[in-house]
């Protein structure tokens, strides 16, 4: 079980998490894209730490939504409103609680995955954010469904994204920037990707701590 | 990365508001942000024309803005898509009851960004429609990835789109017309040194001293192929050839639009263009008019790019009728 | 070196050639080399204008020929006046019986050249005259020494005894009105890299990642001071400060003109211009109207110049005629 | 005593040793002006060569002004009007001409001085080629009228420009493009001055040979 205060602490681990790889995620995208990405993300995980004093007494659905919200408003480029899709779709599912069970946790995964192939008219295979998203989601789910507790699922999830992002090495994109690079993006490892594993190893991280 | 500017933060907006200021006649520009309409706004009777993308195209899109092309011009951080709640601002600002035209470059970003911009602007109840321009042939078209990316040719949907919104014509008349110029452009570029993104500190790719890209978009990223340099002339052959293989011009008339990525002198694309005349004329188009210039640039990339529309009559009049923009009189 | 041209030799003619082709209805060469006349001669009761000077200062001379500006320019090769026969031939291509005003830069080359040709067309009994350009304030006017250089304030003489000749005004009244141009116009410039002379190979001079030059003139030469990097705005308001300590230009009107030197992208001529606007007015100047883009270059060279013309009234009616040259359209 | 293949001979190398020299000319004048010297010169002097064949029954006045005049009409800049307006004063003073007296020679080569600085308006010690030209002219003039004979005053000629070509580095430029660079002009050798003191060895190098 999650509670909205758990929330925000995720949301403030991945906020720095980002921040604290930004050239990094700079540089991937420099090699297949135009050399925005951790720019983009972190400006927009700034503005949502500016947000976060305002969350306190929020529900899961609020926080997610304004999240999603302040992505949307201030990273621009593809990953803004992809990711503020996913918050936002998460947010619609998560309305009025303050808790979310294992399973209410799974949907909201779920609803962000489905946002984010809904906005970008993409599905798994094409290197992008979903080659870890797509798998971090369905071992999350396996592991819920299987009897597993939070943080073991979410274990399987991170291992699996992490699985995702060494898969994105191994095909051409079809969607994105890189798509434009055709052959020249094999071997290169997608900063979507990347930055979607980072974000679900904050919250790992944060569950974990307790 | 040595540029001249003040603080990699305040490059986007200092940039805009000396656009701005520029011509304070022409231009104004929202509070809101790095949104640019005209000062004198179009009469409730007419089509108003809302286009974007990321900063460091200049001119594009801000020095479009004026009588005969864009309404508005809606600018992100450099190279990234601006905001929906940016565009959104924008569309309201120029919206006529005759409604808005968006013009996007297909770029993921920039198509996501227009849509949910476009989707809050049709809740408001605005009449607004968008056309996605993918002229670069550089990159093959296909169902099942992103298409064709959106370059210069852009500029020549502004100008014809923004004439036929002068003329009074309905939402659909301009769309119409916008979608038939898209149906007729085809670009292709290619980059003999890269550009930095301010707020990346470092070239988005190096090259050696004999190599150039090919086939390269707008947004500093690397082209499709990274080949030896060759001559002015054998380079643009090999752009040529590809637009000429996509869409048949022979017997038409064209627009040439020569295009420098930023860096390049004027010498050189003179130089381009005196072989890409006498190459179109050897292979049987017509040329009915030629601009060179930076027109859609990528920062400080030394580069071109060379774009052709095929024309019909209303295009010609339509390109031929006034505009009265920072970058572009006529 | 790294360039888009075919080979070294061949770029002055490719270029010209380029251009004429760019516009073929509003330029004609001439066979006799890089000579460029208006495609439709000016009325015999109008005073013809001839400029110039060496290649790779595009669009300079060559943009500007057309309706409301020059009617011939003849370029020499890159950074070299043009020799006096062929100025001579292009005064013959434009010689009208109201007569020929030559606009020169100040350089010793272009001077000689020009003085050159007018002996030769006054000998054939042409009516012919001529004013030399020295707006640069980076250099010391003396009597003792060659004095300031010609730089980018020659297309505003350009622009305005242009307009001027179209009103059918004398050589004489043509001239004055140059001359007036040229007492009220300051411009200065630097550069943050240099440019390379295509039969020289490489760069005129070598930067540091930090430094730039200060007080360049357009022929890729180094300037009065090398200095580290600082900011655009310490940067526009070091030549700003010399500008208005030259003349007054307190109450006055100006147009500004920021001129990029080739290959300076044009959002930091925005951002550049941003700072000049404000500090223009915080000095108790007035703008009449800005022009932002490359127009008196060195080839690709990144840096850039300011430029202030003061007007009065006949010099803001001429400044605001029209005109028609492929870089320039008022 | 010279005649008219002597002076097509001294054109000939002259020509050649620009050529040779081009270069070196082209960097001197990059520090101090647009690197552009050694192309202009070398560019002039290629189509001097060219007009070689058509000189040979032509009297000195006549090839020398023929020189001037291919000279003025191809390099362009400063010095090809400098250049060439020394080769056509000279030409004049040796009109009709089949061969000069030591007397003459020395008069043609004043004709030439004067007219760079006619053209030019210049004078000794602006850091121009007149810094090589006059301390060269004086020393021919005084060696033929002390009684030297050709090639001793040539060779003195010689010297004075080559410590006029050192003096130029010891002062800051009045004329030309070096003139903008005021103080920066400092230790630097005139281009002008440079290719000055060439053809004067040109010639020397000729008469030498006899
Ligand atoms: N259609 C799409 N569907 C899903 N993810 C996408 C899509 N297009 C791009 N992405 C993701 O967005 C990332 C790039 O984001 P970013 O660099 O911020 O945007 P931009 O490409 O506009 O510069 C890519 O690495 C990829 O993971
Ligand atoms: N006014 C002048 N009088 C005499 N010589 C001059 C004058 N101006 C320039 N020069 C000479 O011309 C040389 C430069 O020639 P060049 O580089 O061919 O011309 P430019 O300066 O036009 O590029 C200088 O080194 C100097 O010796
Ligand atoms: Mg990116
Ligand atoms: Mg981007
Ligand atoms: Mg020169
Ligand atoms: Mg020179």
């Amino acid at each position: 079980m999650i509670d909205s205060k758990k929330i925000i602490a995720i949301i403030d681990a991945a906020a720095k998490k980002i921040e604290s790889e930004k050239d990094f995620l700079t540089q991937l995208d420099n090699e297949i894209g135009d050399g925005d990405h951790g720019i983009n993300l972190a400006r927009g995980f700034k503005s949502v730490e500016e947000k976060l004093a305002t969350f306190a007494d929020k529900d899961i659905g609020a926080i997610l939504k304004s999240v999603g919200t302040a992505l949307v408003s201030t990273v621009g480029g593809a990953s803004g409103p992809l990711y503020g899709t996913a918050f936002m779709k998460a947010g619609n599912v998560c309305k009025g609680k303050f808790t979310l069970t294992d399973e209410e946790f799974a949907e909201a995964f779920n609803a962000a995955v489905e946002g984010v192939k809904m906005r970008g008219k993409s599905a798994e295979g094409e290197k992008t954010m979903l080659d870890a998203l797509c798998p971090a989601y369905r071992a999350f789910k396996g592991g819920v469904d299987g009897g597993k507790t939070l943080i073991p699922a979410l274990e399987d999830s991170v291992n699996a994204a992490m699985q995702g992002v060494e898969y994105t090495k191994t095909i051409i994109a079809t969607k994105g920037r890189a798509a434009y690079l055709q052959e020249r993006s094999l071997g290169h490892q997608d900063p979507g990707a990347t930055s979607s594993l980072y974000i679900l190893q904050a919250a790992l991280d944060v569950l974990k701590k307790g | 990365m040595k540029k001249l500017i003040n603080a990699v933060e305040k490059v986007e907006d200092e940039m805009i508001l000396g656009l701005v200021k520029s011509a304070p006649k022409k231009l104004r520009k929202l509070d809101c942000g790095k949104v640019v309409v005209r000062a004198d706004k179009k009469g409730n009777d007419k089509v108003a024309l809302v286009s974007g993308g990321g900063s460091g195209h200049e001119p594009a899109h801000g020095g479009f803005v004026g009588k005969g092309m864009l309404d508005c011009a809606v600018a992100g951080a450099v190279f990234t898509s601006p905001t929906p709640d940016k565009i959104f601002e924008g569309i309201k600002a120029v919206a006529t009851s005759q409604g808005v035209l968006c013009i996007v470059k297909n770029y993921t970003g920039d198509v996501m960004n227009f849509e949910m911009a476009v989707d809050m602007a049709a809740d408001e109840d605005i009449k607004v429609d968008s056309v996605i321009v993918n002229d670069d042939v550089a990159v093959k078209d296909s169902l099942y990835t992103t298409g064709r990316r959106g370059v210069a040719g852009t500029i020549l949907v502004h100008k014809i789109s923004g004439a036929k919104a002068e003329e009074g014509a309905s939402l659909d008349e301009v769309k119409r017309v916008a979608e038939k110029v898209i149906a007729n452009v085809r670009s292709m570029g290619m980059a003999i040194s890269p550009c930095t993104v301010p707020a990346a500190g470092k070239p988005g790719f190096t090259l050696a001293d004999d190599e150039v890209e090919i086939g390269i978009g707008i947004h500093g990223e690397p082209g499709t192929t990274r080949a030896k340099i060759i001559s002015a002339d054998e380079t643009a052959k090999i752009l040529l050839d590809k637009i000429l293989a996509d869409i048949d011009f022979k017997g038409s008339e064209v627009v040439v639009l020569i295009n420098g990525m930023g860096a390049t002198p004027l010498m050189e694309l003179y130089i381009i263009n005196n072989f890409v005349q006498d190459y179109l004329v050897a292979n049987g188009v017509k040329i009915y008019d030629t601009m060179v210039g930076n027109f859609m640039t990528s920062i400080e990339m030394a580069g071109f790019s060379i774009t052709l529309l095929r024309l019909d009559d209303e295009l010609k009049k339509l390109y031929d009728a006034p505009a009265d923009t920072p970058a572009l009189v006529k």
